[in-house]
């Protein structure tokens, strides 16, 4: 049969249409790789384990704190994160919902950062030295202490006791920090001394 | 005698005498007509992409994926309006007439190219017309059901069983309004002399006095009444 | 805890009563799962609200907040009523046979000897009848009606199960239910754990309510057995250890005591602590007393105390007052008495009660110091923070001077947990900015203070100038320096006190145990009990070896528990009077003849026979006390005692308000409400999404409970017109607090005789810093008093009144 | 430390993590299913199928798993509001891929009150209607061990995994419009480390093992729950998706629904397995035919042609009404 110029002009058309359904009939889909399937990268691969214990309840759960670097060969070491400790008793590696989030306290937006200081009706804070700081509070806890230290009692007996100036100690830091902390009021003579097993 | 056209909307008119052409789309209808053509064809191409695994090749045509995904709904309402400008301006001489009965029940002859045994007929014939209203019912469908499964701006808008009749239905829509496409292209293409009317706007006298008779007619017997037109 | 976490799971009935365990310690709530699925013990809980943990539980009951009490009371009247006792133990390993005064009794809820103008008991009368061999009198027949058993048999007949339901709310058939299930564990071969928290201590009677528990767990024979004791969960992580190292007014560490005015000097101090046994041949170990306070001593002022000088015994302070515990001191603070005060990793103003109070005092300061990882609430008390911390910063006269501190990631050292363990821990990362440890701090600001006592001299400079400094870095003493000193040394070469040829330790060793120190300056040791962590073996507090012969959970060799690595406490009382297991499965130590063996260390002498030494070697009696004589100020046996602020009188005596000898300041006593203006009852906790005011810092932890909120029941709800998630305000005498509403049917109603009284919950994590949504603390709310022994606030029993917000707090 | 599961519940964490970098034991020849790949190459091997089992009876609620899922998995989930409900967030999120949900129930049986607890999240169906609803080649895999990933270079967003999935789980990311959820923690199993919500899991409610293990353990913990007067205690893992690698025991296992509407007998949507099958084959097919068809026709038949003869009478009907006038 004849086919003349309008036809020919009919196939090119036709022919796009066409090509769709059977290109794709012909297996040409596979043309397109997809991604081949993986997994995330294993993100503790090649960081530092250090044992360490839960710092909120008194359960007191084992955990391991996982950090780029390693304090202790004295390198600068950044945390990524914290899990429970398979080994240890009580927990068998289990945390709560607390603990498993405490890499994010540790990285929390408010962690302090530097001394600061805010002065009387002052509306906000402004930094300070260490040294200023802690000269400051040396200086404030002598001059009151010389001022206020009750040496006797009404009945004349010894009893060197200090009032005005109190501490509150903090039932989340370890027990040598507690020691130290207890020589250092105790020798003061401070009595006004609590911590959280008061509430 | 009345002016009113039954067959012919304002703006078609005889253009030359010798030889007779007839002029049958405006400009702003031709480009409308092709701006709603070329959005369904991104969207048959990439809807097709994400409609079956081995067309998926496809999004290489838009630059992937991601871009086929967000594309589409876009290009769905481009359509969506510039049909319905289309449908605004067509939607009259679409409306069924007797005529169109008899020229259904003589559908053999339609194929065989046999006119000379069918009715005279307006601007268009029955097929045109299931044509038009085929495509505005499924565009309003695919239209709808498109927003419900929407992911990127409409997540909420119905329940997920709700959302898989959506999908179903857009589907099913979709196959088709596509198969009514490859129909009206196909017949447009068989139909020599048909194509012109959406190119140059124009078609010959004799194309007309074939298929649309009374059209013709109504535009000859126009010309002596009022030429001021 | 007298048993450890891993020992519940030895246990056959939980009883969750004063705690939510499953909710504060779900970590340690695992091994009631364990037991539960592995041996079928059941879980029993009794609370004003359906907790988590209540969730899991066999049982449930609800009480009313402060009723604890007759509930206890009641229990043990049923178990005596029904014979669900364990003789044996009650007859021998407790003083239900001693004989009591005569003049000793109670009438109108109570005791002899009642002082209304003091608020305080002549407790004369509540003590034994001591024969002229100086011995308590005894009745091994429990047929004197004087005896302690038939005084407590007596007392507690007016605790019915009619009572219970009237006063607790608590359905009878379900108090019956409850103490059926309670009453099987009398079988020796049966044992019962209770787990409490702070559901009992935050009252103003809150010893009591744990002794009254206690009383029943003994009659139940259920102490220093596997599965059994009185289990504290307790709070902080090293809550346990600072109250070992006794960083408290009144405190030496040890458990040792502060001398008082009275006691002028070291033989009057010593005069009364001399312990003498009251029954023969009992061990009495308070007796060495004096090894272990000359110890702390040395370790205190070294070459500087000396017998010459008491041990210094003047550089000691002595208290006029029972205690300058922190209600105390704010009560003076805002009475503009105290100068300077420290926060080390505290926030009072969330902490303490009466909130307004409390931020007025801390207004009062010239200078306030805090030392925290995180920006606290207190630190920024003078901030304003609208509604919720409304301050007129420019009048605020307080100097602040905040400094970071490292956290428990950035620091090593030891904490002690619940369970008496002691765990070392290693830093695993470099602190944040110019954060510092706290070891680190303390020592610079005491070394600051000496210098300017050495140049300038002042008032007494000797304690400071004396005190022992000898650590490596004067300005930064190593963990490992102060758990050294903490666990003793000896001073000179320390022998034997039998054969005194025999050298125990050489001069400048580490000691093993408390057994090794001594009272004539020749050891130093900073906490008697935890002698034996640091040792001449090097850290027994880093041990990691978990294994567990016969899986018994004890793990021995799993870091250092103090006293002597014991893991259960009274251990010796799991046993029978020939020194046999009770229950043979549940074999803890057993007499073989010669001394005492098994899986734990022996809780007595190893070679003290059976029969003759009782297990309770803390005691002069030797014996457990059901009966605690002038031990505890408001009375020897548990009596019902309502709240401050109640909403129905005491039973027993409708004038008693309170605990009658509770020290209340006169400034709070006009604070307290009555239930006509506070119709509602309140009780403060935690949740699990959160601990305390630290994990709002915390994104995730603030995701998973952003914002403060109130728990209701949908019958106050439809009462008042609270919609669920809509805004309320809740108010007492005190503050006031805008919050969302939680309706839950987790709280109901209690029918408390002709009263209906409704519970409402309040948790305590929100404040105005750090991640989560901006909110208030119950201790807006809360009364200014605390239990008359030790001062513990009355957080969990309170009024209030509520209604629905008229705007929506701005979060 | 025992591990005898006499004594003992079946331990997720036998051992800790390695740091040691190691080659994942999970990979692209463990796949046995693939979205939009029907002609993918079989696995290279057979992998021991896992589980997870979530005891509702021991869960307590404390929401510890989905804070190690967050921490594990580095999502930080939105601080929303409190809404007079203890589910925070309060549904699941693109950055919360479990969550803990509450029911209040007064049994009328017993007359005693419940609170039900369930950890909902993926549930790692055998036969997983997100799979087969993407359109992505290889966005969806499922590997021989059971679990079901999502490969997110190959996600483009669409969606249909949400609404081929009969659990509600997967949720599109506002960020960057990839789909989200439970991975089972694939990356720490491909180390032979548990999910690290079954790691954490304070009460072991959640235990991590092969799926046969696992099936043992609900079945005594079934037995313990009848014992406690749980007549209809069960295990969940329903059929209808060929059973799933994670599922429940749960104290009313005759009305999942109970449990925050946990569905009663859950499967593909026969709608999507409409859209998915019938319609995909069927219309591609038509569409091929209707094109081929008519090129064949437009090929072979002949076309409708104008003849002169009709140009003609066009231009005499023309001249007639121009003469007439």
């Amino acid at each position: 049969m004849n086919i003349d110029l309008s036809r020919r002009g009919f196939m090119k058309l036709a022919g796009a249409g066409v090509a769709a359904t059977s290109l794709g009939a012909m297996g040409f889909g596979e043309a397109e790789a997809a991604e081949a399937a993986h997994v995330r990268a294993f993100k503790l691969a090649s960081t530092t384990e250090v044992r360490n214990t839960c710092t909120y309840c008194s359960v007191a759960c084992g955990i391991l704190i996982y950090s780029k670097g390693d304090v202790a060969a004295g390198e600068k070491a950044e945390i990524v994160h914290i899990e429970g400790d398979a080994d240890h008793p009580t927990n068998r590696g289990t945390l709560c919902p607390k603990g498993a989030a405490l890499k994010d306290t540790v990285h929390a937006q408010t962690r302090l950062t530097e001394p600061r200081i805010r002065r009387p009706g002052a509306d906000r804070f402004e930094s300070i030295s260490w040294d200023e700081a802690l000269d400051k509070i040396a200086r404030a806890l002598k001059d009151d202490r010389d001022t206020n230290m009750i040496l006797q009692n009404d009945a004349g007996v010894t009893v060197n006791r200090w009032t005005t100036t109190g501490f509150l100690a903090a039932s989340a830091t370890t027990n040598e920090t507690a020691w130290l902390t207890y020589k250092t009021v105790r020798a003061m003579g401070i009595v006004g001394f609590d911590n959280q097993a008061r509430v | 005698m009345m002016a009113r056209r039954i067959y012919s909307q304002s703006g078609d008119h005889i253009e030359t005498t010798a030889p007779v052409t007839v002029s049958r789309y405006r400009g702003f209808t031709r480009a409308n007509h092709w701006v709603t053509a070329a959005s369904l064809i991104v969207l048959l191409l990439s809807g097709m992409a994400l409609f079956h695994p081995s067309l998926y090749f496809l999004t290489a045509l838009f630059g992937g994926g991601q871009v086929t995904r967000w594309l589409h709904p876009f290009v769905g309402i481009l359509l969506f309006l510039s049909f319905l400008i289309l449908f605004l301006q067509l939607w009259r001489l679409n409306l069924p007439r007797p005529e169109d009965a008899t020229w259904v029940s003589h559908i053999g002859d339609v194929v065989r190219g046999e006119e000379e045994k069918l009715p005279e007929l307006g601007k268009y014939n029955a097929g045109q017309k299931f044509i038009f209203w085929g495509m505005s019912a499924l565009i309003v469908v695919l239209i709808g059901s498109g927003v419900m499964i929407w992911e990127q701006y409409f997540p909420q808008l119905v329940s997920i069983p709700v959302r898989r009749v959506a999908v179903l239905v857009h589907s099913l829509a979709a196959v088709a309004i596509i198969l009514i496409f490859i129909l009206h292209v196909y017949a447009a293409i068989w139909t020599r002399g048909t194509l012109r009317a959406m190119t140059r706007g124009t078609v010959t006298g004799g194309w007309a006095w074939r298929h649309h008779r009374k059209w013709l007619r109504e535009l000859a017997g126009r010309e002596k009444r009022d030429p001021a037109e | 805890m007298t048993n450890p976490w891993t020992d519940i799971k030895n246990t056959d009935l939980v009883i969750v009563m004063g705690g939510n365990a499953a909710e504060a310690h779900p970590c340690g709530f695992k091994w009631v799962t364990e037991a539960k699925a592995h041996r079928g013990a059941k879980l029993i809980v009794v609370d004003p609200r359906f907790t988590r943990t209540a969730s899991v539980a066999d049982y449930y009951a609800p009480i009313r907040p402060g009723s604890d009490i007759v509930f206890l009371m009641a229990a043990i009247n049923w178990m005596i009523q029904n014979d669900k006792v364990q003789w044996e133990y009650v007859r021998n390993y407790t003083n239900a046979a001693l004989i009591v005064k005569d003049e000793f009794g109670w009438q109108d809820g109570l005791f002899s000897g009642y002082d209304p103008e003091k608020r305080d008991y002549d407790k004369s009368s509540w003590d034994y009848v001591i024969g002229d061999d100086g011995f308590a009198a005894i009745d091994m027949t429990l047929e004197n009606p004087r005896c302690v058993w038939n005084l407590l048999k007596d007392h507690v007949s007016r605790y019915t199960p009619e009572l219970v339901e009237q006063v607790c709310g608590t359905p009878k058939d379900r108090f019956l239910k409850i103490v059926q299930m309670i009453g099987e564990c009398s079988a020796t071969d049966k044992a019962m754990t209770s787990m409490y928290a702070l559901g009992w201590t935050q009252h103003s009677k809150g010893a009591q309510n744990i002794r009254g528990m206690a009383m029943l767990q003994l009659i139940l024979g259920n102490i220093g057995v596997r599965g059994g004791g009185m289990n504290a969960l307790r709070g902080h992580s090293n809550i346990q250890g600072l109250t070992d190292i006794g960083l408290m007014s009144n405190l030496i560490p040890g458990y040792l005591n502060i001398p008082t005015e009275k006691e002028a000097d070291w033989t009057t101090y010593m005069s009364s602590r001399q312990f003498k046994p009251l029954r023969p041949g009992q061990t009495s170990y308070w007796q060495n007393y004096p090894k272990f306070m000359v110890s702390f001593m040395k370790s205190m002022w070294g070459s500087a105390a000396t017998a010459e000088n008491d041990w210094a015994y003047d550089w000691l302070p002595k208290l006029d007052v029972p205690a300058y515990d922190v209600l105390r001191m704010f009560e003076l603070m805002n009475a503009g008495q105290i100068t300077n005060y420290f926060c080390q990793g505290f926030n009072p103003i969330l902490a303490f009660p009466n909130r307004g109070k409390v931020t007025a005092a801390l207004s009062k300061l010239k200078l306030l110091v805090t030392m925290d990882p995180l920006e606290t609430e207190t630190a920024h008390f003078w901030e304003n923070h609208g509604e919720y911390n409304d301050v007129d910063t420019a009048s605020i006269q307080t100097e602040v001077i905040e400094l970071p501190t490292t956290s428990f990631a950035e620091d090593d050292g030891s904490l002690v947990n619940s369970g008496r363990w002691l765990q070392w821990h290693w830093a695993a990362g470099t602190p944040p900015g110019q954060a510092q440890r706290d070891t680190w701090i303390m020592a610079q600001i005491f070394q600051r203070v000496r210098k300017l006592y050495q140049d300038e001299g002042g008032v007494l400079p000797e304690p400071i100038l004396n005190l022992t400094w000898d650590y490596a870095d004067p300005l930064d003493p190593t963990a490992e320096e102060l758990a050294k000193e903490m666990n003793g040394r000896a001073l000179a070469d320390v022998y034997d006190l039998t054969d005194k040829t025999k050298l125990v330790a050489a001069q400048g060793k580490q000691l093993a145990n408390f057994g090794q120190y001594r009272d004539d300056g020749s050891t130093m040791g900073g906490c008697w009990i935890f002698a034996g962590c640091w040792t001449e073996d090097g850290n027994i507090m880093a041990r990691r070896d978990n294994s567990d012969p016969d899986d018994t959970g004890t793990y021995l060799n799993w870091s250092f528990s103090w006293p002597m690595n014991r893991r259960i406490l009274y251990n010796r009382a799991s046993a029978d009077l020939e020194g046999k297991a009770w229950d043979p499965a549940r074999k803890l130590i057993e007499w073989n003849g010669e001394k005492w063996e098994g899986y734990d260390v022996p809780d007595i002498s190893p070679t003290a026979k059976p029969g003759d030494v009782g297990p309770f070697i803390m005691n002069q009696e030797g014996m457990s006390r059901l009966f605690t004589r002038g031990l505890m100020r408001d009375g020897p046996f548990p009596t019902h005692m309502e709240p401050f602020e109640s909403p129905i009188p005491n039973v027993f005596n409708e004038k008693m308000v309170g605990n009658p000898v509770a020290r209340v300041f006169v400034s709070d006593a006009e604070q307290f409400g009555t239930s006509d203006e506070f119709p509602f009852v309140a009780t403060s906790y935690r949740l699990t999404e959160h601990f305390h005011y630290w994990t709002k810092h915390n994104r995730i932890n603030a995701a998973l409970q952003p914002e403060f909120f109130v728990e209701i029941s949908p019958e106050l709800a439809a009462e008042k017109g609270i919609a669920k998630g809509g805004t309320v305000r809740v108010w007492s005498k005190r503050g006031s607090i805008t919050a969302k509403a939680l309706v839950s049917r987790r709280l109901r109603p209690l029918q408390c005789g002709d009263k209906l009284v409704h519970v409402i919950g309040i948790p305590l994590h929100w404040g105005f810093m750090g991640a989560a949504r901006k909110g208030f603390g119950p201790n807006s709310l809360t009364p200014f008093v605390g239990d008359a022994n030790i001062e513990t606030p009355e957080y969990k029993a309170f009024l209030v009144n509520i209604e629905p917000a008229t705007t929506e707090a701005v979060s | 430390m025992t591990t005898d599961p006499n004594v003992d519940s079946p331990r997720t964490a036998v051992s800790n993590p390695p740091i040691q970098p190691m080659k994942a034991n999970l990979g692209a020849g463990d796949v046995m299913r693939a979205s939009a790949m029907p002609d993918l190459a079989p696995p290279e091997r057979e992998l021991t199928p896992v589980a997870k089992l979530i005891d509702v009876s021991k869960c307590i609620g404390c929401k510890a798993c989905q804070s190690a899922c967050a921490e594990w998995n580095d999502t930080v989930p939105e601080i929303e509001h409190n809404v007079g409900m203890y589910e925070n967030p309060h549904d699941l999120t693109p950055d919360m891929f479990t969550l803990m949900r509450f029911t209040e129930y007064d049994n009328p049986d017993t007359g005693e009150f419940e609170w039900l607890i369930r950890k909902d999240g993926c549930m790692h169906c055998a036969d997983p209607g997100c799979l087969k609803a993407c359109p992505a080649p290889g966005a969806i895999v499922q590997y021989t061990n059971g679990i079901v990933d999502f490969i997110h270079d190959n996600c483009i967003g669409c969606g249909y995994c949400v609404t081929g999935c009969p659990f509600n789980i997967p949720r599109v990311s506002k960020a960057d419009h990839k789909s989200y959820k439970c991975t089972l923690c694939s990356d720490r199993v491909a180390v032979g480390q548990g999910p690290a919500c079954a790691k954490a899991c304070p009460t072991q409610a959640i235990v991590f093992g092969t799926k046969e293990d696992m099936l043992t353990h609900a079945e005594a913990r079934v037995e313990d729950l009848k014992s406690r007067g749980y007549d209809n205690a069960g295990i969940y893992d329903p059929e209808g998706v060929g059973g799933t690698h994670v599922f429940y025991v749960l104290h009313h296992a005759d009305k999942p629904a109970l449990y925050s509407n946990l569905p009663e007998a859950p499967r593909i949507s026969p709608v999507v397995e409409g859209w998915k099958g019938a319609t995909k084959t069927v219309g591609l097919a038509a569409i091929g035919l209707a094109a081929v068809g008519s090129i064949l026709h437009g090929l072979l038949g002949r076309a409708n042609q104008v003849s002169a003869a009709e140009e003609h009478e066009a231009e005499e009907l023309v001249e007639r009404s121009e003469r007439d006038a």
